[in-house]
Formats: C-alpha cells, structure tokens, sequence
C-alpha cells in the first residue's frame, strides 16, 4: 500500500504532474507580470504550454562535434534531482512526503544539480559560446552556493534541526523567529536569482553578450527539458524558502487541513515568485565578476550576521528559541 | 579669426608649399599642395595652427592621377568654450600620380587619419607609407587581388549593366 | 595597433548585441585589451559607385537609404551641398521645415540609442520604456512626413510636403510627453546603481585624445569638445534659433548617457522653437519642374557639413556640368567616432566591449558604403572554424589565464 | 494530436532575427514590433538569440557579398520545421541597391524564402501581419511580392488567438 502511495507522491501530486503545472503557471506569471512592468501585453496564459508542445515537436539536433550521450542525458539528469528536492518540502500539511533528519541538506544538494546539468549539457556540446557558458554558470555557482548554505543554515540552528519539516513547525510558533531570520530570508532570494541566473545575475545566459549560454546547442526536445528544469526549479527553490523562512503551510494547515495547508503554500510561493519578478524588471545585468563579488562581499557578511543573530536570540532565549 | 585672416596668414607662412588658395563659401578655405611628399610638413603646420580636426580624405581618379582632398577644420575650443562661431574648414588638394600611387602617411600627426587612409587604400589603391596597419577595411574577405581597386576609372564597368 | 599580446581574438560578426555586422578583432592580455581593429566589410553595399550612375534627384532616394536612423540627415547634407552648384535660394519656410525634420530625428535616434544601451546592460524595462516614449516622435513624424522612417521630405531647392497649422497642436502635446519622459530619465539613469557598475569610468576617453582621434558629435561632447556643427556652421535655420552645446568633461559612458539624456531636451526646446515662428511662404525656391533639377547643376564642387544624431556628417559633391554628379563622397559620423571605440576598449575589462561599442551609438549602415567595381564572379569563401568567439566568451579565457598566473 | 502539435506551432513562433546588410530601418521596425505599443509577445512570439532555438528567420537587407555565406550557415543551423520571411523591399528584391555590385539582391537568391514583406521600412503592424498569416498556414500565396500589401481594411491581426485567449 505504502509503494502505491509513495508513487503518487511520485508521479502525481507533489511529483511531475503537479509540479509540470505548477512550473507553467509560475512562468506565465513571471513572463506576465514582467511584461506589465514594461506596460506591455505580455503572452497568453497558454503560452508556456504552447511553448512546450512547439519543441517537443520540433527536430532536435544532436550536433556530431558533440559527446552523444551526455547530451543526450544532461537534461533528464537535471530535471530528475528537482523532481526528487520536492518530496521534502511539506506541500500540504505539517509533515512532507518523505521527511527524515538532515533532508534539509539532501535539497540543498538536489537544488545544484541542474546547475550542474547545464554544465555537463553545455560543456560537451562543442560550441564556444556554450563552453563560454557553461564556465560562467560554474563561475557563478561557487559565488552563490556558500552563502545559500550559510543561509539555509540559520533557520536550522535557530530550531535545532536538520528535517525542514520539524523547522518549519517550530519556526512557525513564534513569529518573532521569522522576523529575525530576515536578513537571511534576504540572502536566500539572492541566491534562488543567482541559481535560476536570471537579471541581474544572468552573466551565463547573457542574450546580448553570448547569445545562449551553454543552452546555444540545444533544440527540440531536450531544450523544452531544460526549460521545464528551470521553471520546476523555481517552484521547488521557492517553496523551500518559504518553508524554511515564511513557515511553509504554517497558518492555515491546523484550521483547514491539508487544503488550506496548500493554500498557504501556494500563496507565499507566489510572493516569492512576484518578489524574484519585479526584481528581474528592475536591475540591469551584473558582470560575472561583478557578481562573484556582490556574493562575497556582501551575501556572505550577512548570512554570517544572521547566524550571529540566531546564537545571540538562542542564548539570551528570547524568540522561543 | 574668420577666414580671410586665416587663408592671409596661410599665405605668408606657407607661401613657398603651395601653388594657390581659394575662398569658397563663407569659411571655406581650399590650398592646392603642389608636392605630394610635404604633406606631413603642411600637416604639421595646420594642427601647429589649432586646425586638427581632419574630418575625411576624399579620393576621386581624374584619369591621369589620383587627386586627395584632406578636409581639415579649425577646432572649437581652441576660441574657447561655447564660441563655436567661426570653425574655419581648410581643404588640402594633392595629386598622386596613377603610375606609383605612393604617399606619406599622416597618422603620426593626425592619429584619427587612420581609418580614412585605410579607406582610400582599399578604394583607389593609393599606398600609405608608414600606416600603422594598413590591411583590408571595406572590401569583402573573398576580394581576390586580381580584382581591381574599386573607384579606379580606367578598369570599364562590363557587365554591371547602368541604367539610363 | 596590435600589441604585443600572444592572443588576436575575432569577434563577431554574426553578434547579437549588435543590430548590424562588424567584426572586432580584439587583442588580449589576460582581462585587459591591449589592442583592437575592426573590418565593417559586412555591410558594403557600394553607394558611391552607384551614386555616380544615377542622376542628383534619384540620388536623394539613393542616399537616403544610406542608414535607417539619420536619413534625413544624409540628404539634407546632400540637397545642401548640390544646391551650392546650383545657386538656387532655399526660402526660410523650406529651412525651418528641413530643421523640424532634423530634430525630430534626432529626439528618435537618441530615445533608440538610450534604449539599446540599456538593453546591452540587461537593463531591458529601460528599452521598453525609451522605445515606447520612441513612438511618440515617430508619430509626429509620420503625421508630417507621412513614414515612420524614410521621410523623403528633401528635394534640391526645398522640401516636397508643405506643414499644416493644425497638425501642430497633435506635435506640442507629444513633445510635452517626451519633455517630461526625458526629464525623468535623466534624473532616474544616473543615479541606479547596477547601471553606475556598468558605466562609470568605463571607456575613458580624456578630451586630448577625443581631438587627437578627430571625433565628433556625442562622443566629442562628453569628452569635453565642444564641437557642434549647428553652432560652428550653422545651416538650414540654425542661425535663428537659440540653444546651447551640451558638454561633459568624465568621458566615461555614464558622460554619453547623460550628454545625450540633455540634448532630448534640448531638441525640444528646438522644435518648440520652430514651431512658434514658422515663417509663411512658399517652400520650394526652384520654380521648375522637378524632373529639369537635375539639368540646373552647374560644373563644380561643393562640401556641406551637417550635425547628425551621432555628429558630423560630411558630404563632398563634385559635378562636371552633366546631370549625374562625377564624385560623391560621404563620410558619416560614426566612422569618425570608430578610432574613439578602439582607444576606449584598450585596457578596459573585455566584458565591456559590448557597451563600450554601443557608447558611441555605432550606425555601421552609415560607415561602409564605398564604391567597388566586379569584373570576375570571386570565388566566396566561408571563413572556417578559426576561434571566433562572442564578446563575452573572452572572460571565460580571462579565467584560465588568471588560474595560471595564481598558483 | 497533430491538430495539438500544429496549434502550439502557430501559437509559439520563436524568431530570430538577421541583418544581410540592410540600412537597419527594417530592423528597427522589427525590433518595433517587440515593444510596449505593438508587443508581438501577445501572439507568443518571443526573439531568440541562436539559430536552433528559432522556427522563423526574419532576414533584411539585399544580402551582401560578404553575408551571403553566412545567411546560408545560419539557415543550415535551424532544426526543421522552419520558416525564412523577407522583411522589407530590400530582402524581396534587393530594392534600391539591386544593381549594386556588391548586393546579390534579395534573400531568395540564397536561401528559399516562404513570406514576403514589401515596404521601404515596413511598418511593425505589416509585419505582425505577414508572421500571423504566415502561420495562419497560407504559404501557397508567398510567391514573390508575397500577400496583398496590408491595405486599410485588413485591420492588423489582432484577432483573439485560436485557443483560449489570455
């Protein structure tokens, strides 16, 4: 009976379809939302959908310059570990799908994979712009990912746990908590900008600079692949955030149950997304070395006061800690 | 300074260099340098002068030679900031003879001549001697040497059918 | 200009940030650029050569299509030139018409320039916003003119389409928007940081080297040289208005941004101008048949100057007394401003190519249209897979280099 | 399915667009069409940077000596299926520069060309016009000179697209 469940945990509800819908919903609203701060239109609801069907049905070109069989499987790779990072983020209740001690670094883990999956893609495509970007990506993840850890760090101590379901319980009592997790809150939507690289940290895919990043190779299928990574990325990457900063399905999952649990996860994803969106309408892309150093100089110092912050809250016991 | 001071101090500073000046329009000056080799001596006395600003060479094949029109202008700041009024234009006219189409390079006193005498190497074959880096500017990569430099008349158009 | 560096680094031509094909080469030292050289043979179409088989009026057609921003620029420098061999008097309406057009072209070439800079700094909501202010002047255009591009206003001896009173309210209300528009950006551009990290003290140009380099309009201008033809030798109705040369001294991008944000406004106070006292009369001063213009062109030659969006435009017109001019030669301004790129790229971060090129508002329409004559069909080639890499694959090489100079 | 598959193709056209050495009005037009007054993005179009990621080729300008090669490479490069439609009298003819040397005169002499746009800069909305049609699966009109110019009544297609609008 548990294998059946387990699967549609899989398969269905916080699995693919859910999360193939969600990706979809969540790009509409970004590349709608993005169009309206420039006051333009913006694309149909359909668009995404119609986007994904178009290049599953366009050829896709396997260039001979190029390693065939991690190409091939690049895509697949990415999309595999995002899928996984969503069965311990609580969607609905207080409790994830799957939830055990230390599944809070299994995610954070899982999160870096697609990174990785567009530099493996990149990188044996054979083209020089996708060498080029697929460098820059690397060069951008050592930026971002110590001050993500940090942190993601910082709620962990503050509820002495390591499962994100535990964390988000215990965080969820006392608000005060949340409010002095902020500055890290803060780290951790730079970070999830830097990670789906988009403005203004978007150097790896930089239209203008080097036409398509390490995706410069790719068409059909595998290309519609890596761009529902993405968007399931951004879903997972901020239901996570929510779930370790904003206490997840805190509120509404003890007085409505596992839909009201949703609801409230859905919403303060969506404050994420919203958030990510205006941020993207209103800078201008970074340089890459300029990025590296903003992580540095300025996302490691404040994660490292946020953790400062917590010990000194632990100690002196207020904040329910 | 308006033009007729400048083309009378022309005169009597570089009188033995040059065969004629003209007065055109209002602040047009035109001197005919009747040695193709000292351009790079009148050159030094025009910047010398505050006339720096070389806005083009024109080149054009009059049948016998290449005739070279350095367009130079008085710059602004040198009458101040704001008193823009009188910026007096000098055109230098030489002749290069077809049969060794060679003259001296003016970069090292004009540097932004360069681009210009790239321009006229690739369109009238005129060769520039001592041009920093003289290679192809405008013509296309596959522009076989046997192909004849652009404006030069006495290669007769076949093909390229004119119209009326 | 190639220094000493191991690299030479093609760049280019198929290159996105850049709406037209030009090829850099760009020399390298690790990060910094030590040397830069360009071929513009990309968008060679022969002009000159072809300008000397039609005659002066189909050249106004011709030379019009030298380049899609500044058209207007490139045949009132031509009709004026041709006029000078004509001795025909352009009537003071004709002048102030010519002048309306100009400025309008400018406030669009500026609005188009503001908005690709900001798209090369990933800054798109700044593109959208300048080309939706765009649409503004290209509506007053096209109220006048009757296109949105190539106006075909010009014809020698005045201007073809005569300007109603009642289109001019429909102009002031557009001119206010943009009034207000360009204010606002000179006032928010400068000061948002990601855009300071992009711009400031980037592509320096000091005010010696802009003159030593013989550069001209904007670029000159922010670099401290206040050189501005509509002041130096004014024409069309230039010497009845009033306005000043905008300058700056830092020669650094943020200089060209700010320059060009104050002569949208300046423009407008322009066109305000000339809108107030447009004078009466007639607007063509040759009162023949259009198509006998060309047969009035006397034997001679004549250089017209005129200051276009990206700065002086030159055209030389040599007649021999026929109906089809003998020589014409036409230097547009962004070849003048090309030495400038080559000077601002040296010992800046390869990563800011893209905007330093784009500084100087490069037109390459305007720049390679020289006259070439075929005799044999050349044999094409395909230029192989030589390391032609984009603009910002190089930083990636900066890396490794720097990896080795490390450890 | 295949009903499906040919909607989303009409419903998301990704473009990329190629200047042959054209005088940069077309181009300006085109990039026109992307901005906040006529916004293509509306009908699911979306520019793209690299030859594989694009359905439909936007090329301008009456094809250069020098470019002609690369115009060729560039179409190689797209996967199937895909479009080419000349944008402006340039790209049709070769326009004003088609005695030029230098010019091969428009793109069909180098790349099949499936919609003709005519006009000397044409306008965003004669664009949007020929891409919509185009899509619209009425490639038999596209001989040379392509469908009737976009004349006042043929009010620019801004119709509610096939499925569910926005």
């Amino acid at each position: 009976m548990s294998f059946a469940m387990d699967l549609v945990y899989l398969l269905v509800f916080p699995g693919f379809l859910f999360l193939s819908t969600a990706g979809m919903a969540v790009q509409y609203v970004d590349r709608k939302l993005y169009a309206k701060v420039q006051n333009r239109v913006g694309p149909p609801a359909v668009q995404p959908f119609a986007d994904f069907l178009k290049l599953l049905s366009k050829e896709s070109i396997v260039p001979e310059a190029a390693e065939r069989d991690v190409f091939v499987v690049a895509p697949l790779f990415g999309l595999a570990g995002v899928l996984t990072a969503i069965l311990y983020v609580p969607v609905w209740g207080a409790e994830a799908a799957f939830a055990f001690q230390g599944d809070l670094v299994v995610v954070l883990f899982l999160l870096s994979i697609p990174s990785f999956a567009l530099f493996f893609g990149g990188w044996h495509s054979r083209n020089r712009f996708s060498d080029v970007g697929t460098l820059r990506t690397l060069t951008q993840l050592f930026g971002y990912e110590v001050p993500f850890f940090l942190a993601c760090l910082a709620p962990a101590m503050a509820a002495q746990s390591w499962e994100i379901s535990t964390v988000m319980t215990t965080l969820a009592e006392s608000p005060l908590a949340l409010v002095l997790l902020l500055p890290g809150f803060f780290v951790g939507l730079l970070s999830l900008q830097a990670k789906l690289e988009r403005v203004p940290f978007d150097a790896p895919e930089a239209e203008s600079e080097i036409v398509g990043g390490a995706l410069v190779e790719y068409s059909g299928r595998k290309l519609a692949l890596f761009h529902m990574t993405k968007d399931i990325e951004f879903v997972v990457g901020a239901g996570f955030l929510s779930a370790l900063f904003l206490g997840g399905t805190a509120p509404l999952y003890g007085i409505a149950g596992p839909v009201g649990g949703f609801v409230a996860f859905a919403l303060k994803v969506l404050f994420v997304v919203v958030l990510l969106t205006v941020v993207k309408a209103a800078f201008a892309r970074v340089r890459i070395e300029q990025s590296v150093g903003v992580f540095y100089k300025w996302a490691v110092g404040i994660a490292i006061v946020q953790l400062l912050i917590v010990i000194a809250a632990a100690s002196a016991g207020i904040g329910g800690l | 300074m308006d033009a007729d001071e400048l083309k009378a101090q022309i005169e009597d500073d570089i009188g033995d260099l040059i065969t004629e000046t003209r007065r055109g329009r209002p602040r047009r000056i035109e001197v005919v340098l009747e040695d193709p080799d000292r351009i790079v001596e009148i050159m030094e006395y025009l910047t010398g002068e505050g006339i720096k600003h070389l806005s083009t060479i024109t080149g054009r094949d009059d049948g016998t030679d290449v005739e070279l029109l350095y367009h130079m202008l008085q710059y602004g700041e040198e009458q101040g900031d704001g008193d823009l009024g009188d910026a007096n234009m000098v055109t230098v006219r030489t002749f290069v003879p077809k049969g060794t189409p060679r003259i001296d390079s003016i970069t090292d006193v004009v540097p932004g001549a360069a681009l210009y005498e790239r321009e006229i190497i690739d369109i009238l074959g005129v060769e520039f001697e001592g041009h920093p880096n003289p290679d192809q500017l405008l013509l296309p990569d596959d522009w076989g040497e046997d192909e004849a430099p652009p404006l030069l008349k006495d290669e007769e158009p076949d093909e390229a059918e004119v119209d009326d | 200009m190639s220094g000493g560096s191991d690299e030479r680094i093609p760049v280019g031509p198929q290159h996105p940030s850049l709406k037209e094909p030009a090829n850099f080469m760009l020399d390298v030292d690790g990060e910094e650029i030590t040397g830069a050289d360009l071929t513009l043979s990309y968008n060679h179409r022969g002009m000159e050569e072809a300008a000397q088989r039609k005659d002066y009026l189909q050249n106004i057609y011709l030379l019009e299509r030298i380049c899609g921003i500044c058209s207007h620029s490139h045949t009132t420098a031509y009709v004026q030139a041709v006029e000078e061999l004509m001795d025909v008097e352009v009537p003071d309406r004709a002048k102030y018409i010519r002048t309306l057009i100009g400025e309008l072209e400018r406030l669009h070439s500026h609005l188009l320039w503001l908005g690709v800079g900001g798209h090369e700094m990933g800054f798109d909501t700044l593109w959208h916003y300048a080309w939706r202010d765009r649409e503004l002047v290209l509506d007053s255009l096209e109220e006048l003119t009757g296109n949105r591009v190539h106006y075909a206003i010009n014809t020698l001896g005045g201007v073809r389409e005569d300007v109603e009173e009642d289109q001019f309210p429909m102009l002031r209300e557009n001119l206010e928007e943009v009034k207000e528009r360009a204010a606002y950006y000179a006032e928010v551009v400068p000061e948002e940081e990601t855009v300071l990290m992009r711009c400031e003290d980037v592509g320096v140009i000091s005010r010696e080297t802009a003159s030593e380099l013989c550069a001209v309009g904007p670029t000159a201008r922010a670099s401290g040289v206040p050189t501005d033809v509509r002041k130096e030798d004014p024409y069309a109705a230039y010497d009845q208005l009033d306005f000043d040369v905008i300058t700056h001294t830092d020669g650094d991008l943020l200089a060209r941004v700010i320059v060009r944000l104050e002569e949208i406004v300046e423009s407008c106070k322009i066109v305000e101008q000339v809108l107030d006292d447009m004078p009466e009369g007639d607007i063509t001063g040759a009162n023949r048949p259009t198509h006998t213009l060309s047969n009035m062109v006397e034997e001679g030659e004549a250089i017209s100057r005129y200051e276009a969006p990206r700065g002086e435009d030159l055209h030389y017109v040599k007649s021999d007394g026929t109906d089809t001019p003998e020589r014409v030669k036409v230097r547009a301004p962004t070849m003048a401003n090309w030495p400038t790129v080559v000077e601002g790229l040296k010992g800046s971060y390869i990563a800011d190519t893209p905007m330093i090129v784009a500084g100087i508002d490069p037109c390459i329409s305007c720049t390679a249209r020289i006259g070439v004559e075929v005799t044999g069909d050349a044999a094409v080639s395909i230029d192989g897979g030589d390391r032609k890499l984009s603009l910002d694959d190089l930083s990636d090489y900066a890396k490794d280099w720097y990896g080795q100079e490390v450890n | 399915m295949s009903k499906l598959i040919d909607w989303a193709r009409k419903q998301s056209p990704w473009v990329l667009h190629m200047n042959c050495g054209s005088c940069n009005g077309c181009d300006i037009e085109i990039v026109d069409a992307l901005m906040p007054r006529y916004d293509i993005e509306r009908f699911g179009i979306k520019q793209e940077g690299t030859p594989r990621h694009a359905d439909v080729l936007l090329c301008t300008g009456p094809v250069t000596r020098q470019m002609a090669p690369r115009l060729e490479r560039i179409y190689e490069q797209m996967p199937e299926p895909r479009f080419v439609i000349a944008v402006g009298t340039c790209a049709c003819s070769g326009g004003v520069f088609h005695d030029h040397y230098n010019c091969l005169g428009g793109i069909d002499q180098v790349v099949p060309v499936d919609m003709y746009i005519p006009g000397c800069s044409a306008n965003p909305e004669a664009i949007i016009d020929g891409v919509v049609k185009l899509l619209e699966g009425e490639p038999e009109e596209a001989e040379l000179g392509g469908t009737e110019p976009p004349t006042a009544e043929t009010e620019p297609a801004v119709e509610e697209p096939t499925a569910g609008g926005d």
